[in-house]
């Protein structure tokens, strides 16, 4: 079943990257396999994620669709008895053999499913990784700390109290803060782990322009259970299920003409 | 969509290349004070194993004897500390049954049920208390406690076991309930809100999720307030009245091991000295036992 | 039924804090009432005289010193241990067997130490009979309490903590100092001021390495008595409890004011954060 | 940068060779501290004392640690193969009980039975009706090792349940707080708290024990290589041997060589 | 596509809020004013809900909605320095008069924002409320357990480990045996802070179809961001706006006829 799989996302992906002719391919997973200890959470994912596009990531719960977004970093390093195998290519640099983890989470920054400030002030939050990479002009700081909670659309409401704790924040307002600080790093790749799942709509309709806008610049993989969300904003979508990417194409034609059935069931699913 | 964290890219692999550095040798530095720790400690061991293991590997004394034996008498080369054994588990048994319940309750209080100006108050009160060195401790004991046991038990003397219990349970209560506090304190929220919202009491969600949620902590807690108990003899000395008998009740008179070493230590030399040496092997194992019993009671609890 | 035990329970978590404060107040105020008599300006501030009636500014003096180098050694010492065997050492058997021989040795009496201590710093490494081979003595005491508190301390920092800093491209050691030490320090305060009272509650272990000189050291490589070796010598040989407890009060005081200070650095350093 | 400079090597200061480092009993030390105070004030030499127990003394004077080790009890053989012994002053030994007990008179024999257990309560001894606690030093100590001698009984006959005390101090606060108790205690640290023993109808005091009529006491030492006695050390013996140093030490409660 | 999207759901909703009217008032809510230290983040807020019938409260993020709800079943009287005043009666009964709090949370249960799982088993997470009420018998705890979990849609998942760490879940799955743990309680009424916002869709829907079957016995109050799900599974809707219920009507009114310029642009600004 594997094989076939394989075949069909290959098949799949070869003909769309051709469509945004280009485009060049960022990131290039190859026959990704990664365990817990003994518990295999994916299984031979091959993925080719397009420079500057949108890629969403759907599927049930469990699916693993963090465990794969986590890997991009190499996040999943820091939890104990992890073992992966297969290849991540980013710009053309094996990211599992270079020894380079800094550089790598510098250009792929991530915004995680729970939001997980620092107890300090919002401030200190935003400038926290960029004072980390050495920048310490205070007014370069303070542009950068505005810019990027202008972008994460919650300026308006912390402006007046940057030195507070970030953790006084409401859930919504603190994610907000934290794809902020991700911006201030100006990566190349965003991961956001459902960035929106804690917002308003109103906040979400701003992050998903500021997605969209930011996408000019930089390549966004983002997990998401909002299915109008995946339509809205993705380039590509890649459907998880059970830690196998069972399809990934144009978002178009995943919501419109899925190739297989169990995409369509969740897809439709989501209709019923 | 220039930046200041643009500018620095382009040389970010040198600025990389010395925070591994950096990494590498904070890394080495830490595992270096690990092992200075390590081998400090294992020094400390390996002095007591090398001068307590001497009698019996090159003196012709018998282990067997040592452990099980009841006489102690050093200037008649008579070396048993079976009473002694015996003493040092009754008295620490009695001080974890006494001081820990209350050291922790106390804890529970001052984090969970206190307000906090009353907290704010009295943990820093409780903290001055391990401050206090054993000595007075000891006085207090002498002068305090042991007269009120013999005026109100009609004891001949009251330095006695339970004496000793006490003033171990007092020694123990200011390091349990300090790290025990803390311990509660770091409990998230969360599992506060989710108890309560279930309807359970205060009370219930203290015991049922935050207690098991801080028993890592807990245990330091237990573990380290016996240390500093046993540890600080000087206290004890003073109290147990160090008679040479296995006791039977809680109101004789006895010498635990700890006391047997440091009441002798200043004067003892050769094999007396490394007998007393021997004690503390022995000690170290009784540590180690009831350290490893409090572990897995911890664990079964779970 | 329930409600009961929870009455029984709660009236036991108010009995548990009475008998500790009880216990608080009994003992501070046995030591007030005994020694207060003997507190004077010149028992704090004179020079001691063996002939009696002088003061035991040199033993403060000495206390002062001895605490601050063994913490000085002791807490970057500790921490950084505490550090490797919490987030660095591949968790297992080995640093389990470190723990648990680490918390072992807490129960060993200080006089072994003490003799140790005589052996290793004043006779193989010729520091002498001194305030640094009692200091040096002190931090190995004290070291396992530290590692243990700050382990602890550090188990409790969230894990969303560490990944949120991490995935922004920081090192571990920048992580560590900016984000998980900072929100570890209560606990590690804790851990330092539980250390000052084992330090200043300690006798053999320093009689045995710093002797009991009651002079004005001119340095740490000079031999001298702390305040708790002097009540210590003094309920020992003249079983004198007023003088005994009269010095325990200077400590009592001593020792508030370094947990105030303590606590307020602590507090300064994390502000510096926020 | 650590204190070990070669020079200084053993001796616990910083001041050079014009210091004294003396270490050893407690019961030695009170006095050693007051002579080497007026020793200082008179010839400006710096002399340390350490009182950390008669073991611990000899064993640095052996090693050098200090330049003179005070001992409360005898060399043993090998000790005493390496190290020169002054004997510096005597100390009486008194029997002590709490000031409430109407005992005031022991013969020699009754101690001895008192302390092996042969009697046990105080109306054997024409006291009231109630259990005698004795309580002793620890094994090791030279006041111990000098009462059992001079009494006449081994530490292994020594009644089971006796209350053991460190330090002459420990012995009188706990003599002092219990009516059944009897103990000894040094000449120097008699007071009021307690009340004290005629033996064989002699009383504790100096003189007696000058004529030799009272016959519990023991000497203080001074010991020391032959090699780590430097001119200094030798004259504070000398001095502590005078009879200006004697003067001091009579009035310290302890009891003159002369 | 987005469009049809939503007026397909939103069609499928509109009429079933209709139908009940005659419901009695569960909760009453008069002048309800709430400070955090100074700072005031409800005011004066009026609401009656009704027995058996599910009311979403919307709003933008920080404007109070989580307050409000945990004003409910008094979980604000556990942070430091929040002054209440005016009135919530709950079944004829002023619950903050009445001292008995521990009743009033057992029969008004709750769901979190963040799931948060107690450090123990799945199945002692879930036993949890119930033997705090007193059951023993392993055999009720046992049939409780399942039918909890089943109701919560995570059975399938977790019955085979049933003893190990609850905290080994993905966020999804935690979320659900959160909500377990509260139908475990079988309380009255249950409030539910965004339950959905980490599930992914096909567990959306089960737990929705599980609000809605609740809802035949059980009194749901829901905050959620999701317009979709306020229009699928309420029955009446309260706007909130900066503390303040700007609208507070039937489901289909708010959605389709908005009285109050604010409900509508909220709402079209979601759809526009
Ligand atoms: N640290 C871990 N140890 C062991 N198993 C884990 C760990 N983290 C996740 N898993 C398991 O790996 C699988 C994939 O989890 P993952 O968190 O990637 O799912 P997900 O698709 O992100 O789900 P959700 O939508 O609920 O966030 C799940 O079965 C989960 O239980
Ligand atoms: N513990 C607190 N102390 C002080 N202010 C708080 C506290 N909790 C919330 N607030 C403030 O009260 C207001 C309402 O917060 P609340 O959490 O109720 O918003 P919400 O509507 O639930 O938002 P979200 O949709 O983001 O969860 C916000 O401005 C928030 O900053
Ligand atoms: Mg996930
Ligand atoms: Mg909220
Ligand atoms: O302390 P002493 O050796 O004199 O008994």
């Amino acid at each position: 079943m594997t094989t076939i799989l394989e075949e069909t996302t290959y098949a799949h992906t070869a003909p769309t990257a051709m469509a945004h002719t280009t485009k060049a391919t960022k990131i290039n997973v190859n026959n990704l396999n990664l365990f817990y200890g003994e518990k295999q959470a994916l299984f031979d994912v091959c993925l080719n994620i397009q420079e500057k596009e949108v890629t969403a990531l759907i599927g049930p719960s469990g699916c693993g669709k963090s465990t794969f977004l986590r890997t991009l970093n190499r996040m999943n390093d820091l939890i104990d008895g992890v073992k992966v195998s297969g290849e991540i290519v980013v710009d053309g640099e094996n990211i599992y053999t270079s020894q380079d983890v800094i550089k790598l989470r510098t250009r792929v920054g991530m915004v995680f499913q729970k939001p997980n400030l620092f107890p300090m002030s919002i401030y200190d939050n935003v400038a926290y990784g960029p004072r980390m990479q050495g920048v310490k002009n205070k007014k370069v700081l303070d542009a950068l700390v505005e810019e990027s909670l202008r972008g994460a659309a919650i300026w308006d409401e912390v402006k007046d109290r940057l030195k507070t704790s970030a953790l006084g924040l409401s859930g919504g307002q603190q994610q907000r803060v934290c794809i902020a600080r991700a911006i201030a790093m100006k990566p190349d790749v965003i991961l956001m782990d459902e960035p929106t799942s804690a917002l308003d709509p109103i906040s979400t309709l701003k992050v998903e322009e500021l997605i969209s806008q930011l996408k000019e610049d930089y390549t966004i993989v983002i997990v998401t259970h909002n299915m109008q969300q995946a339509a809205r904003i993705s380039d590509k979508t890649a459907f998880f299920l059970n830690g196998e990417v069972i399809e990934y194409d144009e978002t178009d034609i995943i919501f419109q003409t899925p190739n297989d059935a169990r995409t369509e069931d969740y897809i439709t699913g989501r209709f019923g | 969509m220039t930046s200041p964290v643009d500018t620095t890219k382009t040389d970010i692999t040198k600025a990389n290349k010395r925070k591994y550095a950096m990494e590498k040798v904070s890394s080495k530095i830490f595992l270096i004070c690990a092992l200075l720790s390590v081998f400090s400690l294992v020094l400390i061991v390996g002095f007591v194993f090398y001068k307590g293991a001497t009698p019996f590997v090159a003196g012709g004394y018998s282990f067997i004897d040592f452990i099980f034996g009841s006489d102690w008498v050093p200037s008649e080369d008579k070396f048993g500390i079976w009473p002694m054994i015996v003493a040092s588990l009754y008295a620490t048994v009695g001080a974890l049954i006494i001081g820990v319940p209350i050291g922790l309750f106390t804890a529970i209080f001052l984090a969970e049920i206190a307000p906090k100006s009353v907290a704010r108050i009295l943990s820093p009160a409780i903290q001055l208390l391990a401050g206090i060195p054993s000595v007075l401790y000891g006085v207090f004991g002498l002068a305090i406690i042991v007269p009120f046991l013999q005026n109100n038990l009609g004891l001949a003397r009251g330095q006695s076991l339970i004496a000793v219990i006490i003033v171990l349970a007092i020694m123990m209560l200011p390091t349990i309930v300090t790290v025990c506090e803390t311990a509660i304190r770091a409990v998230p929220k969360t599992y506060r809100e989710g108890s309560l919202a279930l309807g359970a009491s205060q009370i219930g969600t203290i015991f049922k999720v935050i207690v098991p949620a801080a028993k890592s902590g807990i245990l330091a807690a237990i573990v380290l307030g016996l240390g500093r108990a046993i540890g600080e003899t000087m206290a004890v000395i003073l109290v147990a009245g160090n008679a040479l008998i296995i006791p039977t009740s809680l109101t004789d008179s006895v010498r635990p091991l700890t006391t047997n070493i440091a009441l002798e230590m200043g004067y003892a030399a050769g094999t007396h000295q490394e007998m007393l040496f021997a004690t503390g092997i022995v000690l170290f194992s009784f540590i180690l036992i009831l350290n490893f019993v409090l572990a897995k009671i911890a664990k079964g609890g779970q | 039924m329930r409600q009961t035990k929870d009455a029984l329970l709660r009236g036991l978590l108010w009995a548990s804090a009475a008998v500790s404060v009880g216990i608080l107040v009994l003992i501070v105020g046995f030591i007030f009432y005994k020694g207060i008599g003997y507190i004077s300006f010149d028992f704090i501030f004179g020079d001691y005289s063996p002939t009696g009636g002088g003061g035991i500014l040199p033993m403060i003096v000495t206390t002062i010193y001895t605490i601050a180098i063994s913490l000085i050694i002791a807490t970057p010492l500790g921490i950084l241990a505490a550090v490797y065997l919490q987030e660095y050492a591949k968790q297992g058997r080995l640093v389990n067997m470190i723990r648990f021989a680490t918390e072992s040795l807490t129960g060993i009496p200080s006089i072994i130490y003490g003799l140790f201590g005589a052996v290793f710093f004043v006779a193989t490494l010729k520091l002498g009979m001194s305030i640094i081979a009692a200091s040096l003595t002190l931090t190995i005491i004290v070291l396992p309490v530290i590692i243990r508190t700050t382990e602890e301390a550090l188990k409790t920092v969230p894990a969303a903590y560490r990944e949120g800093s991490l995935a922004l491209g920081t090192t571990k050691l920048q992580t560590l100092y900016k984000v998980i030490l900072p929100s570890a320090m209560p606990g590690i305060l804790s851990g330092i001021i539980l250390s000052i009272g084992r330090i200043v509650g300690e006798s053999a272990a320093i009689f045995l390495t710093a002797g009991t000189v009651a002079a004005m050291p001119d340095s740490i490589f000079s031999s001298a008595r702390t305040l708790t070796v002097h009540s210590y010598l003094v309920t020992q040989e003249s079983g004198d409890i007023g003088l005994a407890a009269a010095v325990g009060i200077v400590l009592i005081v001593l020792i508030f004011a370094i947990n105030m200070t303590a606590t307020f650095i602590s507090k300064k350093l994390n502000k510096a954060d926020f | 940068a650590c204190g070990g400079d070669e020079q200084e090597a053993g001796s616990a200061t910083n001041s050079g060779g014009e210091t004294i480092a003396i270490s050893g009993s407690t019961s030695v030390g009170p006095l050693a501290e007051k002579l080497a105070a007026e020793h200082s004030e008179q010839t400006d030499v710096n002399i340390e004392v350490n009182q950390i127990g008669s073991s611990a003394g000899i064993t640095n004077a052996i090693n050098g640690v200090s330049d003179i080790g005070m001992s409360s009890r005898d060399l043993k053989d090998e000790e005493a193969a390496q190290l020169d012994q002054t004997i510096i002053a005597y100390d009486g030994i008194v029997v002590v009980a709490h000031p409430s007990n109407p005992v005031k008179d022991l013969t020699m024999e009754q101690v001895k039975q008192i302390f092996t257990g042969e009697v046990t309560n105080w109306k054997q001894l024409g006291g009231k009706d109630m259990e005698i606690v004795v309580v002793s030093r620890e094994d090791g100590s030279g006041s111990r090792d000098a009462f059992q001698e001079i009494v006449g009984y081994e530490s292994g006959q020594l009644i089971r349940n006796a209350i053991v005390a460190s330090g002459n101090g420990n012995i009188k606060t706990t003599v002092a707080t219990n009516k059944h108790a009897v103990g000894f205690i040094s000449f120097e640290y008699v007071d009021e708290t307690i009340s004290t023993f005629n033996i064989n109808g002699v009383e504790p005091i100096a003189d007696n024990v000058l004529n030799n009529s009272y016959a519990l006491a023991r000497p203080f030492l001074f010991v020391h290589t032959e090699e780590a006695l430097t001119q200094q050390g030798q004259q504070f013996i000398d001095f502590i041997l005078s009879s200006d140093g004697q003067d001091i030490v009579e009035a310290a409660g302890a009891i003159r060589l002369d």
